[in-house]
């Protein structure tokens, strides 16, 4: 470690956090921009002029945007993202309920999809060209063709409905055992597994290729090195940055991407809060949603650009 | 030599190095019978990326029966001589709700990725060859797009401002246009230190003609595949989103909601959901199939 | 086909409910409650001073009785020995206080323009209070059996947890999540509830509520597709159960603006209603044909006399001709699954229209803001009325020229005297013969076209015992939690 | 068709290490269809004997040598022939067995080191790495082997330069690194694929004597590919002269360099030493361009408008009319930004350029199209210089509409004249870039300036990428455009027999710096810069025996001095001059100095001691001549 990979790391803070503010912006401003606030939401057949008047007041929508938007950020800066206009439970609250499941989902997914499609990408790498490569690389391509509900539909027909083995709903409470677990948590983890997996896989493999059709790579053949050897010593340590940084991106999409899965599971994550916190115009709630994606995001992101630079010894070693 | 790649291939995974295979088979090279210059699987990915812009085209004139007309009481029904591909939720032929939906599915992912993929190397060049502030500007302001997930952005545009084709299309262009911008971006920096641009450079030429004339040519390539994979990803979220019920509105319907709307059919098997998935999977397939034989050529 | 009932009741299980929706604006606060999910929530950790019996009628719960002399001032006598789950005893000012927010705007109640009928609620003794309203109304009892007047402890204002008299505690509440409630052991009525424990959550999606019922996941759903009763009914242990209601998805034709304005295009549109068509095709023949009056066949009020409006596409084509809309621009028309089957409905009508020659552009609106952006806005649109406990507070909310909810703005002096004295009218015959003149005045003048009452579906596994719908909402009118027993 | 020697009795003392006859290798076209690279290739190697592979580029050099490793590159394929190393049947191996030859008995090192080496692992682990696959030794033992070989080799800290990365070492440290890597496990067999080809000429002799002793020193038998004869000289014992995939000539190289029999290794013995071209007298009249007190470079200007990474600094040179003034240095010294300086690519920090007498604006934006038009580039890579896209005729076409508002028919008209003009065939004009030969496509890039009808053209390393009989065409080409058109040439290369082939005055740059400015003749003589003299000594001679004697010439080690006071300007050399004086040329600005032949310099050293300490390499020279 030195200064130079510090300076590189400060900076690429200093920039997500930069980012984070033009999101933070952006989010408000859209929202800004949605048909109806929180009052009508909270009413809706039931709206009258005077109700509503009396609910924005409460709200404090009354007051102009750019006010509420700025005490919002002095809020989130004290540690205080704000009070839900339409449960009146602190966000904070309402989030640190959800964020658990979500991260855990999320941690679970990418503890199982990170090493299957590491192996297929070096594998298929390995074999290219052969029977194999094009067998995993055909099914990688069919299985981000279908769209994920109907994966997660039919994996809980056959799973659930049919065979009763595992649970057509993902509840996070209650479980105990290893067996409930596995129960709960397969069906969600296979159906994204399947999105992901295939995109790790694919860039993994183009960046493994790359490396073994590099000179060294070849230098290292007519050394005598074998296949194993090749791969493990030589390509894999150069296509760590590509590899991380593609698994960053895949799993950015755990957090914030899973919309669909977790309605049809039922799971109580942060994607669907934030879609209920959207249809009920819960305006603090959306923010602080939007926010902790993007910082996901950019925290990843992050984690990705420290171990390409760590990997990389031209950076590491001045 | 071998021929000079005609793109600068930073982007593009495997640059025609003849730096060759270190791994044990390199006798196993059998030659593949190439046709228009693809393999086999490559052929399959044409084949079927042909049929559906021909159905895009052609279909509604192919199709038995208005994408509509209630046919039959008979709701989900299976495959018969009346229905090629069953019957519907509400007892409309499924062929033709397929057929016509060919149009709304190719068509509202083409425009979009048209325009994510046409905006984005615009701004890409322009960022690359302005440099300085407006770049970064522009990078930073896709980055903070990039950053918020496309489906929750797509629900925020489609709450703000319902659901309409057009919406739709904007919708998916900007979720998709960083990526694109990203990608040209690079592409654009690279062949920007071509000497050939340097050279018209220094004969003077405006900035209009060295991108257009001189830089677009030879990014187009690369921009051409990855804009194949974004289509796929588009007709994925636009499906997606019909699941959520913001994608295309009934009557008119795009696969993913001939999908989403006759899902409580699965259970019974229905075609009526299992002939749409199928045809956004052959589709997606195919240009993947497709993009994958034009760039892996020397794989 | 609802459940049999078997003699003794099984104590113990727990029983796993899911509706249709859920999300962060659940709430604790009856006076917010807005769904099905709410209500039934609502209903395990609170009573009502009354309740309503299978046939809608009025049974007393909190209150041992209600009396009044002009149906203006009533007298409410309180069930002794009734404790809050603190263990604080029920008192008159528990009553005044949960009726009299109503009327706080502050509150957010979602009755307010019917709890502003009551003048003042007040304690007139140790177990008794007085209600006054502003005028007549002989339906306070069936008035305050809704969810939204369900009995509070005086003074709350923290809804994080549900302090009430019901027949379950709150063990646990996240909003969008899920509800548990545990057996109130000191519950006022002797051997209720039987189920140890309940939980209610919301899978709003139909297909997704359907497998978790068929894998065992959740004991009873409500809101079932009809395409999917097949599949239900198929697999054995499971049931479903209809229940007919005044339930109705309409057709909002403003009686104030561009087509609706002639009174042919009204009539045109109704004629072209196919509702046959409508019953088998979007709901599968869960639902019963409508007449264009909001009172269904099994209220008491109904009006079986009023000729039947057939398909007819000759007359509609002959008044929408007279209307000047045939052939000329595309009419849009506004469907959203906001209101259920709508979208459907506008879909079938598009295709009625075309074979005569009216182009309707049928325009889906997302749910999101169509209560508040779209609905009664639009020149041709659909709304979506669920169920009242009585005739009058329909007709009160939705067809009286001053209705909040007026959906096609439609203004008839003659009706809204016939509302007012129907009221007051105390002999069941005439007031029933009131009730059938508004029936036919809304028929033939009124801005709305009502195709079908559409049958609620719930899906139940059947070791559910001691169900007996009430025709006025799922979950046994969101009652079921403390009568329901799990078999074993 | 010429047959060659070959067999047994051409080879030299020991037993036969290996043996290849009739080897046949073909590459896999796009189109699926094999067709050959390598024909009927057979040679042997006895023990101890290097063996040179000569020929243009793709001639299929590399194809060979890898072939004796059993190795064919992806898309190729050994399709015939027989290869004996040592008791090895190379090419009826199957992979296990190969995997246990190479590195073992056959080792290689490859033409660029810096990519050959893995960027991630030390260096000494990937110098022992085949000693590690084939388990000969212990790791301990495998390095100390290695520091030995460092030392042999004569690198820097032998001790510890294997704890490096290969991103902390020179290009030619690198080379002499790789080739411990390759002598770790003692091989039967090495083989060199043109090792030094991309060093500078300074550099390069320091690695062929670290070679050439390694190799004495252990008697070790190798294949030495490379493209430049008058290394090959120095190295080989026998040279086989290839082209097109075929032998042809085998000899001794006293036999090829003083008795070649084959017309095409005459003409490959005539380029490698280029003709001084006849040059017409440049009018006398006012100077084309004039740079004066020129100071760029890249990156943010700082408080001072100085560029943070400086490239050039305090350049003056006139470039007369119809003159060539040559620019000569080593890479990165600054010669291709002074090109793109003068084309307005890059904007100068202080200084002017005058054009006919004209301040040229410094930015592309406030040219006008006739200064633009007047000065033309030409760079080095015709490959990237030519769009990709466009045709040949479109090429040439734009600046003709461009600067001169042609139409189309007179375009066509012009575009054949230049292609005759550069002696392209007329049917070019519809063909891509890629679809021409490198000189070619060099004829194309030079055409395409001529286009414009310029004054002046500054070309950019213009035959660095062409073999050298090509490169000798296109030089041929530019002297006869002079004459005929009367345009000068600003002519950069690092070569310096292609700078002096065709010159009037050279300049020769060393980090940015004008260490020397002289007529062409006066290069070679002496008193010149240290540096200046150290170029010359390092360009090899096509005569074996060269390199020992080379040693001699210029001063062995550095004169040791103290630290440098780098808040002036000393001279940019004192890191390696051979002739630095302490307390002078690290604390005192050096001055500029014109000398009686017209030679200016940047030394602190007088013209006296230049001209005795410089003295040795006259007398070679006259000898050599
Ligand atoms: N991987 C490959 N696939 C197909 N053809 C190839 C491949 N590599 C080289 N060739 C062809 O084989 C021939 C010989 O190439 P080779 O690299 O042996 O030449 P070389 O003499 O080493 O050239 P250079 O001096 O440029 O290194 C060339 O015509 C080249 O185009
Ligand atoms: N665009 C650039 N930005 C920053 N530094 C640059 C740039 N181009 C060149 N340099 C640096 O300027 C120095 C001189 O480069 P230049 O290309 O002029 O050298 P050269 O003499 O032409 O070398 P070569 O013989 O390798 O072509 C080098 O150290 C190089 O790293
Ligand atoms: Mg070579
Ligand atoms: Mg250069």
């Amino acid at each position: 470690m030195n200064s130079t990979v510090g300076r590189l790391i400060a900076q690429r803070l200093a920039l997500g956090i930069l980012t984070l503010l033009i999101v933070s912006v952006a989010v408000f401003f859209i929202t800004n921009l949605l048909p109806g606030d929180a009052a009508q939401a909270a009413l809706g057949q039931a709206a009258t002029p005077e109700l509503l008047a009396a609910l924005r007041t409460q709200f404090g929508l009354d007051q102009p945007a750019p006010l509420r938007y700025f005490s919002w950020l002095s809020g989130l800066l004290a540690g205080q993202p704000g009070i839900s206009l339409v449960n009146h439970m602190p966000v904070a609250q309402l989030i640190g309920g959800r964020l658990p499941s979500s991260l855990l989902l999320a941690g679970v997914t990418a503890a199982v999809s990170v090493p299957i499609a590491l192996t297929l990408g070096i594998t298929s790498a390995m074999y290219r060209g052969s029977k194999y490569d094009r067998a995993v690389n055909v099914m990688a391509v069919s299985m981000v063709s279908i769209p994920e509900f109907l994966v997660a539909t039919i994996a809980v027909l056959i799973f659930a409905v049919h065979l009763h083995w595992l649970s057509a709903l993902s509840h996070t409470a209650g479980i105990t055992t290893f067996a409930q677990f596995v129960k709960a948590y397969a069906m969600p983890v296979i159906t994204l597994c399947c999105v992901i997996v295939a995109q790790m896989s694919r860039m993994t493999r183009a960046a493994v290729i790359d490396q073994l059709t590099s000179s060294y790579v070849e230098m290292a053949v007519l050394k005598g090195a074998g296949p194993v050897r090749i791969v493990l010593r030589h390509a894999l340590p150069n296509a760590i940055g590509p590899i991380v940084n593609a698994v960053a991106l895949s799993l950015s999409y755990l957090l914030g991407g899973v919309i669909i899965v977790e309605s049809i599971f039922n799971y109580p994550g942060i994607a669907t809060l934030m879609v209920d916190a959207v249809t009920t115009r819960d305006m603090p709630l959306v923010q602080a949603c939007a926010m902790i994606f993007c910082a996901a995001y950019l925290m990843l992101v992050l984690f990705a650009d420290i171990v390409a630079i760590v990997a990389n010894p031209k950076l590491r070693i001045k | 030599m071998s021929q000079p790649d005609s793109t600068p291939g930073a982007i593009t995974p495997a640059p025609a190095t003849p730096a060759g295979a270190p791994l044990a088979n390199q006798s196993a090279h059998t030659p593949a019978r190439r046709i228009l210059g693809l393999s086999p699987l490559g052929l399959v990915g044409l084949a079927l990326v042909a049929f559906w812009v021909l159905m895009a085209i052609f279909g509604p004139l192919l199709s038995p029966h208005d994408a509509g007309e209630v046919l039959d009481m008979d709701v989900f029904g299976g495959i018969s001589s009346k229905f090629w591909l069953g019957s519907d939720y509400l007892g409309r032929d499924m062929l033709s709700r397929i057929l016509y939906g060919t149009r709304y599915t190719i068509g509202l992912a083409l425009v979009a990725t048209l325009l994510a993929s046409g905006f984005g190397t615009l701004l890409a060049m322009v960022s690359a060859v302005s440099g300085g502030w407006l770049d970064s500007l522009l990078s930073r302001t896709f980055d903070a797009l990039i950053s918020i997930p496309s489906k929750m952005f797509a629900l925020m545009m489609v709450a703000s401002f319902g659901s309409s084709v057009r919406l739709l299309i904007i919708t998916a262009a900007i979720t998709y246009m960083p990526g694109a911008f990203r990608i040209a971006r690079a592409l654009a920096v690279n062949v920007q230190t071509m000497e050939y641009v340097q050279v018209a450079r220094a004969r003077g030429e405006g900035w209009l003609y060295i991108t257009c004339i001189e830089m677009l040519p030879n990014m187009i390539r690369p921009v051409m595949s990855d804009l194949g994979l974004r289509f796929v990803y588009v007709v994925l979220l636009l499906s997606g989103l019909s699941f959520l019920s913001l994608g295309v509105q009934p009557p008119d319907a795009d696969w993913g909601s001939l999908v989403r709307e006759n899902i409580s059919g699965l259970g019974q098997g229905a075609p009526a959901v299992l002939m749409p998935a199928l045809a956004i999977a052959t589709l997606t397939i195919g240009v993947n199939l497709l993009i994958d034989n034009l760039r892996g050529k020397r794989r | 086909q609802a459940a049999t009932t078997p003699a003794t009741p099984r104590r113990g299980g727990k029983v796993k409910i899911a509706t249709q929706s859920s999300s962060t604006a659940d709430t604790l606060d009856p006076a917010k409650t807005s769904h099905s999910t709410d209500y039934t929530r609502a209903h395990l950790f609170y009573n009502g001073l009354t309740k309503l019996d299978i046939k809608l009628a009025p049974v007393m719960v909190l209150a041992e009785e209600m009396n009044t002399d002009d149906a203006t001032l009533w007298t409410v006598k309180l069930r002794k020995d009734v404790r809050f789950h603190d263990g604080k005893p029920l008192t008159p000012a528990d009553v005044v206080f949960s009726l009299m927010r109503h009327k706080d705007p502050a509150t957010g109640s979602k009755v307010k323009a019917i709890a502003d009928q009551i003048e003042s609620v007040k304690a007139s003794g140790a177990n008794e209070v007085q209600i006054k309203l502003t005028g007549p109304n002989a339906d306070l009892p069936v008035i305050l059996a809704t969810a939204q007047f369900l009995i509070i402890r005086d003074g709350t204002t923290s809804f994080t947890k549900a302090n009430g008299t019901g027949a379950f505690k709150c063990s646990e509440f996240t909003p969008g999540v899920r509800t548990v409630g545990v057996r109130n052991n000191e519950y006022w009525k002797p051997g209720m509830p039987y189920l140890d424990e309940i939980e209610i959550f919301g899978i709003p999606d139909e297909a997704a509520r359907v497998n978790a019922l068929l894998s065992g996941d959740v004991h009873w759903i409500n809101e079932v597709n009809p395409r999917s009763t097949s599949r239900i009914k198929a697999t054995p242990d499971f049931g479903i159960l209809e229940t007919k209601s005044g339930l109705y998805s309409d057709l909002v034709i403003r009686q104030d603006s561009a087509p609706g304005k002639s009174m042919d295009f009204t009539l045109g549109m109704k004629y072209l209603i196919d509702r046959q068509q409508i019953k088998t095709a979007a709901f599968r023949g869960y639902a019963v044909v409508a007449n264009d009056q909001p009172i269904d066949p099994t209220n008491r009020f109904f009006f079986a006399g009023l000729p039947q409006r057939p398909y007819d596409p000759d007359k509609a084509k002959f008044h929408l001709g007279k209307a000047g809309v045939l052939g000329s621009t595309p009419i849009p028309l506004v469907a959203s699954v906001a209101a259920a089957g709508s979208v459907d409905m506008a879909m079938l009508m598009q295709q009625s229209a075309q074979k005569i020659g009216l182009t309707l552009d049928v325009k889906r609106l997302p749910a999101d803001g169509y209560w508040s952006n779209q609905w009664m806005k639009v020149p041709l649109g659909f709304g979506n009325i669920n169920p009242r406990p009585s005739a009058d507070i329909l007709f009160t909310q939705f067809f009286k020229s001053d209705a909040t909810w007026n959906e096609s703005g439609w203004k008839n002096e003659q009706f809204d005297q016939l509302l007012v004295q129907a009221r007051g009218q105390t002999d069941f015959a005439k007031r029933k013969q009131m009730y059938a003149d508004m029936q036919v005045l809304i028929h033939e003048k009124g801005g709305i076209g009502i195709p079908v009452f559409i049958t609620n579906l719930e899906g139940y596994s059947t070791k559910i015992k001691g169900i007996e719908p009430i025709p006025l909402g799922a979950f046994m009118n969101y009652t079921s939690g403390e009568y329901i027993w799990l078999s074993a | 068709m010429n047959t060659h020697k070959q067999g047994p009795d051409s080879g030299s003392a020991g037993a036969e290490v290996v043996r290849v006859s009739g080897l046949q290798v073909a590459a896999l076209k796009e189109n699926g269809q094999l067709t050959p690279i390598v024909q009927d290739v057979a040679f042997n190697i006895g023990r101890g004997e290097v063996l040179a592979l000569i020929g243009e580029s793709g001639s299929g050099k590399t194809t060979i040598a890898l072939s004796l490793l059993g190795y064919a590159r992806t898309g190729c394929k050994i399709t015939g022939g027989n290869i004996q190393v040592g008791e090895h049947d190379v090419l009826t191996m199957n992979d296990r067995q190969l995997q246990h030859m190479r590195g073992r008995h056959v080792a290689y090192i490859a033409q660029s080191a810096a990519a050959a080496f893995n960027p991630s692992r030390t260096l000494m682990d990937q110098v022992i790495e085949s000693a590690m696959i084939h388990k000969i030794m212990s790791r301990r033992q495998a390095q100390e082997k290695a520091v030995g070989l460092f030392r042999a080799l004569a690198l820097p800290d032998p001790e510890h330069i294997g704890s490096r990365y290969p991103h902390q070492v020179s290009g030619g440290q690198l080379q002499r690194i790789m080739a411990a890597m390759a002598f770790i496990t003692d091989p039967q067999l090495v083989v060199l694929d043109e090792p030094t080809t991309a060093l500078d000429v300074t550099t390069q002799i320091e690695v062929l004597r670290a070679f050439k002793n390694v190799v004495q020193q252990l008697g070790t038998t190798a294949v030495y590919v490379s493209h430049d004869l008058a290394v090959v000289a120095q190295m080989a014992d026998r040279i086989i002269v290839l082209r097109d995939g075929r032998m042809r000539e085998v000899g001794t190289t006293d036999h090829i360099l003083y008795h070649p029999e084959n017309a095409y290794t005459q003409s490959l013995l005539a380029a490698a030493r280029p003709k001084l071209r006849e040059q017409p007298a440049p009018s006398e009249d006012a100077p084309l361009l004039r740079i004066s007190g020129l100071v760029a470079g890249y990156g943010r200007p700082d408080r001072r408008g100085l560029p943070s990474s400086r490239v050039l600094d305090d350049i003056n040179l006139t470039i007369r009319r119809g003159s060539t003034v040559g620019i000569i240095g080593e890479s990165g010294s600054g010669k291709t930004t002074l090109a793109r300086v003068v084309a307005g690519l890059v904007a100068p920090a202080r200084g002017s350029i005058l054009l006919d007498g004209e301040e040229l604006p410094p930015t592309l934006e406030n040219r006008t199209r006739d200064q633009f038009r007047r000065v033309q580039i030409v760079f080095q890579n015709a490959d990237t210089a030519l769009n990709p896209g466009h045709t040949i005729g479109r090429i040439l076409g734009r600046p003709l509409s461009f600067y001169h508002g042609l139409d189309k028919a007179a375009q066509k008209k012009r575009i054949a004249e230049l292609l005759d003009l550069v002696q392209l065939p007329a049917n070019v004009i519809d063909r891509l870039p890629g679809e021409l030969s490198g000189g070619q496509k060099q004829r194309a890039n030079l055409a395409r300036a001529l286009a414009a009808k310029p004054d002046l053209l500054l070309c950019d390393e213009v035959t660095s990428a062409l073999d050298t009989v090509v490169g000798a065409a296109i030089l041929d080409l530019l002297t006869q455009l002079r004459r005929e058109l009367n345009v000068s040439y600003m002519f950069i290369s690092h070569d310096i027999s292609t700078v002096r082939a065709i010159c009037d005055d050279i300049v020769v740059l060393y980090s940015g710096h004008m260490v020397e400015q002289c007529p062409r003749e006066a290069l070679a003589e002496a008193p010149r810069h240290p540096y200046s003299h150290l170029l010359m000594s390092s360009v090899p001679d096509l005569r074996p025996g060269w390199l020992e004697q080379a040693a001699g010439r210029t001063p062995q080690g550095l004169p040791p001095i103290g630290p440098s006071d780098r808040s002036i300007d000393i001279c940019t050399f004192v890191d390696r001059c051979g002739l630095r004086m302490d307390g002078i040329c690290n604390t005192v600005q050096p001055p500029r100095r014109l000398l009686d032949n017209g030679t200016r310099i940047l030394c602190h050293r007088t013209i006296s001691d230049l001209e005795q300490l410089q003295a040795p390499l006259i007398a070679e020279q006259e000898i050599a001549a």
